[in-house]
């Protein structure tokens, strides 16, 4: 059993870390923290699901849909939610507000939109295919959101140190004034990161509906405090951070169930935060100072 | 000898900031602290008011040991500053800026100030008495309506300094208090300087403005590099060569 | 090449600099000289963009330059080496570098490259090292370096030689002038009166964000008035 | 008359002035600067302390919900030590993780019945009826009915308290411990360096606004007759945040008005239900974005001053 | 312009401030109680509309609207529904009660939707002396809070018992596993009566798992049941997390029954779990297959005006309607609102969708559920 949980865990875990890769681009960034990530993340499972039911695309084809859309979104929310508290000097808090507002409308909006009522994809897109290995059992989707996690990961990482737009992002993550001075238009680069984390906010929101198999409106609030708790943990704005966080969360939960008791398995979430930030408030791979690098 | 800084070192990250830097201040003398933009000078009042540790080194104060007291055990213990970038309360009035210099002077809490306690009252008296004193004496209207943010430059700096006379240090600590002030400014600076020395407090400045330092101080240390480089009289101190290549560069590349 | 007139920058309700004049002209180094607050960063800034000047005008190439976007700014050929370096402490030197050269699309990156490693040796070898671990000499040379990536026609410098020892002063001052002979402009802000005037072509004297005397850079260096705004004359004790 | 006896609009006057209180136990905090998003979590503690004293050990009310505001501020205090080194947005979170650790504890205690929470608690009114009988106005006084006697007379007693929290407030404003928390609140270095403690400050904000919290919990809990844990959630954190930021957290009246315009709003908006939630969100934003002080701000008052000063010149 | 964008802002914020402190005081004066014949009757309902819980209250809203207008249409009495939104919020409960007893002045009132809303705002009402009914209150106490609080939610206590019971018979059962969710107080007081009918039945429970309303994820608990090998699971949870848990549960090759409580009583269950949820038992007075001419109408006008098939909230709810209008018709009042508690309380041999119904000396109701077991997609009894 502990094999198949520990897999339960990594599962779980790399759901977590797709999410969490949202929130830390824009904390790398920004330096704020995106409270309507989840929110966004839903839209996205909602959008994957309505090309796969309605236009009965590929599913990778939904999840590229819905990445444009979500980054669309994002667009819309740095524009208007974003933009306009860079321009004067306001506390870090506000942007927290800000985004916990666009969380609050976003959610709200599905709601009216989509109905209260949860979704499934049709039958065949995947979800539901089983794996066994030996003992161990897992499920297609889970198998292609490990893989995609992963593979995100490293691209990510590849496409930040090596390409040209990649360093502008970090350098914009280290100072804004210094890539304004290197010629970065800064305004451009910080709308294609939150493009970006949108997008793959989508991807994720297609991934984990298809992996659970039923989107509605509310589904965002859930993922987002546990992305935002792994993005903590991990170390704010540190995609390494987030990848190994999300995993560890997931395992840390499933092992709560498993081997503790299951109804505290909502608090291991925050507790861990908790602890991190009283023991190693910079996150597990988080640089103490603002001076080490980014991503 | 009432401040002793013995072989005091800094580092950041690696980088020295200060090395072995000694030097003493006695009650009642005027000590100037010059010396390049970036060579330590305000790392050294950081250092003394306890904001970070030294890398290694000793501060003593009245032969009292100041390494690891918190910056408000160093203030009540009667060192006080004020800061090169002004950092005033700026939403609060200039009266209240001061009567939070009081703050370690006075002792009424939650309770008394709810109930206006005959000992609150009377404390609170004293302590606003004694902060409109002091913007009289540093030259500052107290008009309530206007925050100290809005307060021009020049009365924001000698704000700051009646901010940090309200806690009745024995050594004030100022740092830059010329900055940004025109020829007229600094000359009423130096008098209140005087005024303040004459209040039989020590007093420790960091200024870049060398008719200011040179008129003002009774001894200059000169720090480039984080090294002490000299010290001395200012008259010493404008015939050193050493401090002469330091501020104007050598003569020959 | 540039002249600005009437510029005036304030923070909140200060105002830091009140209606400069000053001029740059082509392939000459000038130097911007003033004791500490006197408002030379902050007339660095507004040249740049990053600060949004309240009046005047920056005539740049003979265009009005105030108000434009500093990515802007640097596409027209002026690059600022901030007080401080401002280098990108997480990104490796060569990096740094090439960040330089962002806004170029030409295929003489490279050639640019070589050279600044010809020039500051020191960063080729570090080149893989984080621009955070450098000395300051070495951060100040990476932040030169990396302004010539974006082959500016005007290069803005504010104090480089802060914070450096004096043998490395030299060599940056040394630098500083090749870079002027194989055809830059120059602007330079620094508190080390003595080795920028003698670089200089031509000087202006900030004090109060007032330019209180010009000319030629010999004759401001033979000023008493500098002399004694940086050391100070001995007035009586009233 | 008639109109503001009408027990609906007293309901809803007494939500008001209870969320007012909410609305100063985040000013509280705030006036050291520091964002507890933790409001929620004490006034559970607050309200689930004193719902088992009273409905359990039979305590009476009045003791009850002072206690249960001690009991969140003694958690706030252990729970202080260790958070307030952090800042701003790391403050903020950790908060947030301390409101959900609370509710998952309470969820599993069985002395807190779990996610059946505690019903059947005797409200405030029913006390007060009770006590109006016994002194020989069972029918009500001055020809009310009884039930709007007793909710007039926990409308009074909720004004007490606020007023009283007012008082306190300002009275804190104007005296050394509140010139220490402004010091604090615009730059806490420089406040440590003019000799203030801001460690024990800062604590004593968070203690004082865990309290006042952990009160409100108690009071909400005699106004509702019911607790469950779904109540203190993270919706509930929101909705506290909500008061200060729209109606600005630079003075004491910024959260009340922020607590009346948003416990009236959604009454008003109730035809339009379904728009209620994207409304408030998409009104945060705006806040944000073009007022991130909040409706009153110390500029707005000091603006209304002159300009009323200006016309009782003339 | 920023600025006069940022002064335009406040100002309107400050007009809102005005208008809301204005629209207090100036609100419509309730109309004082009139005693006039033939009117309709005012009745409110306080519903789960917006927010997560949002799809209940949804039910709920067309169950009743397809109630009153063939109430109107037979025409023997009027009925006029007043809906307030409770956001599944104890606070938006109280106000919503109180805004329909003291302002619109209803006869009486349903709802609302979740037994704490009950708990918070169900004392307002019986203080107020208006009858309240619960459609889907089923929560162990609720009728305690007073005599004006009355239900037609079958309680956990009737229901959980005879599912549990039958498939103890039919499967033999020893030994089980039991989950449930334990942020939710429905599924908690379910789970409580379920965990009394097994130790009833003598049946061992050899692991108790829980979860949260909106989680997703059941790997871990499953996988730990799995390993104990029980004879059957029991959840009890609402439809959406029930659904999750059957599915997963059938993907790592959990086969043994199912049985739930009311949660499972959903077509939406079927329709998230698909072929994982066949097999899952639960006891209901709701079945929309039954062999019944009533309930093929309501099934039918149901499907004709909202395309898709009444669940147990719309049908509970469908029915509370017709309770009230028989006790209305039978006080001869359309006011008077201790007549009508006085006339709810003595309902009997009253015929609905739900099967027979009358209340009991505690205002609960008296009424059989038929245990259904899911197959080829489709509830059907189990027999």
């Amino acid at each position: 059993m502990f094999w198949q949980q520990l897999v339960n865990g990594l599962t779980l875990g790399s759901t977590y870390s797709l999410v969490a890769l949202g929130y830390t681009l824009i904390m790398g960034v920004l330096n704020i923290i995106n409270m309507a990530h989840g929110e966004i993340f839903m839209f996205g499972a909602f959008v994957g699901l309505l090309l796969v039911t309605y236009l009965k695309v590929n599913i990778f084809v939904a999840m590229a849909g819905a990445m444009v859309a979500c980054a669309l979104l994002g667009i819309l929310m740095e524009m208007l939610a974003l933009r306009p508290l860079r321009r004067r000097a306001v506390s870090d808090l506000a942007p927290l507000i800000s985004t916990i507002g666009v969380s609050i409308f976003l959610e709200n909006l599905a709601l009216k939109i989509f109905g209260p009522q949860s979704q499934t994809f049709p039958s065949g897109a995947l979800s539901g295919v089983q794996i066994q290995l030996g003992s161990i059992q897992i499920s297609l989707v889970q198998i292609i959101i490990l893989g995609i996690s992963f593979g995100l990961m490293f691209v990510l990482r590849f496409w930040l140190s090596k390409t040209r737009v990649g360093k502008a992002i970090r350098t914009t993550a280290e100072s804004i004034d210094t890539a304004n001075l290197l010629g970065i238009n800064t305004n451009k680069i910080i709308l294609l990161t939150v493009a970006l984390a949108s997008g793959l906010g989508g991807i994720a929101g297609v991934l984990v509906g298809l992996s659970i198999n039923a989107v509605e409106p509310t589904m965002g609030l859930s993922m987002g405090l546990k992305g935002l708790a792994v993005l903590i943990f991990g170390g704010m704005g540190n995609i390494t951070g987030a990848m190994v966080g999300g995993l560890i969360l997931g395992i840390a939960e499933v092992f709560t169930v498993a081997y503790g008791a299951s109804s505290y398995r909502d608090a291991v979430a925050f507790g861990m935060i908790i602890l991190i930030l009283f023991i190693r408030p910079q996150g597990l791979f988080g640089s103490s100072t603002r001076k080490g690098g980014r991503f | 000898m009432t401040l002793v800084l013995d072989q005091v070192s800094k580092s950041f990250g690696g980088l020295a900031a200060l090395g072995n830097v000694s030097f003493t201040v006695n009650g009642g003398e005027i000590v100037g602290i010059i010396g390049p933009n970036g060579a330590g000078k305000t790392t050294l009042f950081n250092l003394i008011t306890g904001i970070f540790p030294p890398s290694s080194g000793k501060i003593s104060y009245k032969g009292k040991n100041l390494l690891g007291i918190r910056p408000y055990k160093v203030t009540s213990l009667g060192l006080a500053r004020t800061f090169q970038n002004i950092r005033l309360f700026g939403h609060m009035s200039p009266l209240d800026n001061v009567m939070v210099g009081a703050h370690c002077r006075t002792k009424a809490g939650v309770w008394k100030g709810l109930w206006r306690t005959p000992t609150q009252r009377k404390e609170e008296k004293r302590t606003r008495e004694r902060a409109q004193a002091l913007l009289q004496l540093v030259g500052v209207e107290n008009d309530s309506d206007t925050p100290a943010g809005s307060l021009p430059y020049g009365q924001q700096r000698r704000l700051e300094i009646a901010r940090a006379l309200a806690t009745e240090p024995e050594i004030i600590l100022l740092d830059e208090p010329a900055a940004g002030m025109n020829e007229s400014e600094t000359e009423d600076l130096r008098l209140l300087i005087k005024k303040i020395q004459m209040m039989g407090k020590t007093v420790i400045l960091i200024e870049h403005d060398m008719n200011l330092v040179m008129n003002v101080c009774d001894r200059l240390v000169v720090i480039n590099f984080g090294q002490k480089i000299a010290e001395g009289t200012p008259a010493e101190i404008q015939k050193n060569p050493l401090v002469i290549e330091a501020y104007l560069g050598r003569e020959e590349a | 090449m540039l002249n600005i007139s009437g510029l005036s920058t304030s923070y909140g309700s200060i105002k830091a600099i009140k209606g400069i004049d000053l001029d740059v002209p082509q392939g000459s180094i000038v130097s911007l000289i003033g004791a500490n607050g006197a408002g030379k960063t902050t007339t660095m800034k507004s040249l740049v963009g990053l600060l949004k000047a309240q009046a005047g005008q920056i005539k740049f190439l003979n265009q009005e330059i105030r108000g434009l976007a500093p990515h802007r700014i640097v596409s027209l050929g002026m690059s600022l080496v901030p007080e401080g370096r401002n280098i990108l402490a997480g990104m490796t030197v060569l990096e740094n570098l090439e960040m330089g050269a962002y806004q170029r699309k030409d295929k003489e990156v490279q050639a640019d490259l070589e050279k600044v490693f010809k020039r500051f040796p020191i960063l080729e070898e570090r080149k893989q090292q984080f621009g955070g671990t450098l000395s300051g000499g070495q951060q100040q040379m990476l932040a030169i370096g990396r302004a010539l990536m974006a082959r500016p026609k005007l290069l803005l410098l504010d104090e480089p030689s802060m914070g450096l020892a004096p043998l490395v002063v030299a060599d940056i001052f040394k630098v500083i002038q090749e870079i002027n002979q194989e055809g830059t402009t120059i602007l330079l802000v620094e508190q080390n009166v003595r080795q920028a005037l003698k670089i200089a072509h031509y000087a202006y004297v900030l004090e109060t964000g007032k330019i209180v005397l010009h000319g030629k850079a010999e004759e401001v260096a033979k000023n008493p008035r500098v002399m004694e705004a940086y050391l100070g004359g001995t007035k009586a004790d009233t | 008359m008639d109109v503001i006896l009408n027990q609906y609009y007293l309901q809803i006057a007494i939500f008001v002035l209870l969320n007012a209180i909410l609305g100063v136990s985040i000013y509280l905090t705030l006036a050291t600067g520091q964002l507890s998003l933790g409001n929620a979590g004490f006034m559970s503690i607050g309200a689930y302390t004193c719902a088992i004293l009273t409905v359990k050990a039979g305590l009476p009310i009045y003791l009850g919900i002072p206690i249960g505001g001690i009991a969140a501020s003694f958690i706030s205090i252990i729970i202080g030590f260790p958070a307030l080194r952090l800042t701003g947005i790391y403050l903020a979170i950790a908060t947030l993780g301390f409101g959900e650790v609370v509710r998952v504890i309470v969820l599993n205690l069985k002395v807190t019945n779990g996610a059946l929470g505690i019903s059947g608690i005797p409200t405030l009114g029913a006390k007060i009826g009770k006590a109006l009988s016994a002194l020989g106005f069972p029918h009500g006084v001055g020809g009310l009915t009884a039930q709007q006697t007793s909710n007039l007379m926990v409308l009074v007693v909720l004004l007490l308290c606020l007023s009283f929290l007012i008082f306190f407030c300002t009275r804190l404003n104007r005296s050394r411990v509140g010139r220490a928390f402004a010091a604090i609140k615009a730059d806490e270095s420089a406040a440590e360096a003019m000799g203030i403690n801001t460690t024990y400050y800062k604590l004593l904000a968070f203690a004082l606004g865990a309290l006042i919290a952990g009160i409100a919990g108690g009071l909400s809990a005699h106004l509702t007759f019911f607790i469950g844990p779904k109540d203190f959630a993270y919706n509930r954190t929101v909705e506290i945040l909500t008061f200060a930021v729209l109606g600005g957290s630079d003075l004491i009246i910024g959260p009340i008005v922020g607590a009346l315009l948003l416990t009236l709003l959604p009454e008003l908006l109730r035809s339009a239900s379904e728009y209620r939630l994207m409304i408030y969100g998409a009104l945060m934003v705006a806040m944000m974005a073009f007022r991130p002080q909040g409706l009153i701000s110390e500029e707005t008052v000091r603006f209304w001053k002159r300009k009323l000063g200006r016309g009782m010149k003339q | 312009m920023k600025k006069s964008l940022s002064k335009w802002f406040t100002g309107m914020m400050i007009g809102t401030l005005l208008l809301t402190t204005a629209g207090c005081g100036g609100g419509a004066a309730p109309a004082a109680n009139s005693n006039s014949q033939g009117e309709s009757a005012k009745l409110g309902v306080v519903a789960y509309m917006s927010g997560g819980g949002a799809a209940y209250g949804q039910s709920q809203k067309e169950g009743l609207d397809l109630a009153k207008d063939e109430i109107n249409a037979q025409g023997k009495i009027k009925i006029d529904l007043v809906y307030e939104d409770s956001r599944g919020n104890n606070t938006d409960a109280i106000n919503a009660v109180n805004k329909l007893i003291n302002k619109d002045n209803v006869v009486g009132l349903i709802g609302p939707t979740l037994s704490g809303e009950m708990f918070a705002a169900g004392p307002i009402a019986n203080q107020s002396g208006v009858p309240i009914m619960g459609t889907s209150t089923t929560a162990e106490g609720v009728t305690d809070i007073g005599e004006f609080v009355f239900r037609n939610a079958l309680p956990e206590s009737s229901a959980v018992p005879q599912a549990v019971k039958k498939a103890v018979e039919k499967y033999n059962l020893k030994k089980v596993a039991v989950m449930y969710s334990s942020n939710n107080d429905w599924a908690v007081s379910g789970y409580k009566t379920m965990e009394k009918a097994l130790q009833d039945n003598g049946v061992e429970i050899i692991a108790t798992e829980t979860f949260a309303d909106k989680d997703t994820d059941f790997s871990a608990q499953l996988t730990k049941i799995a390993s104990l090998k029980p004879d059957a699971v029991m959840v009890s949870s609402l439809y959406q997390e029930a659904a999750l848990v059957l599915k997963k549960a059938r993907e790592i090759g959990i086969t043994v029954p199912f049985v739930g409580t009311n949660g499972f009583n959903s077509p939406e269950l079927i329709k998230i779990a698909g072929q994982a949820a066949e097999g899952a038992i639960v006891a209901s007075p709701w079945y929309p297959g039954k062999e019944n001419e009533k309930i093929k109408k309501f099934v039918a006008d149901y499907k004709a005006k909202y395309n898709k098939t009444p669940d147990q909230f719309a049908a509970q709810s469908y029915d509370a309607l017709h309770i009230y209008a028989a006790a209305l018709e039978k006080s001869g009042s359309t006011t008077d609102r201790q007549k009508l508690r006085d006339s709810l309380a003595t309902i009997k041999d009253f015929e609905g969708v739900t099967g027979k119904f009358a209340f009991d000396d505690k205002r609960n109701p008296l009424m059989d559920a038929t245990v259904l077991i899911v197959k080829d997609g489709q509830f059907t009894e189990l027999k």
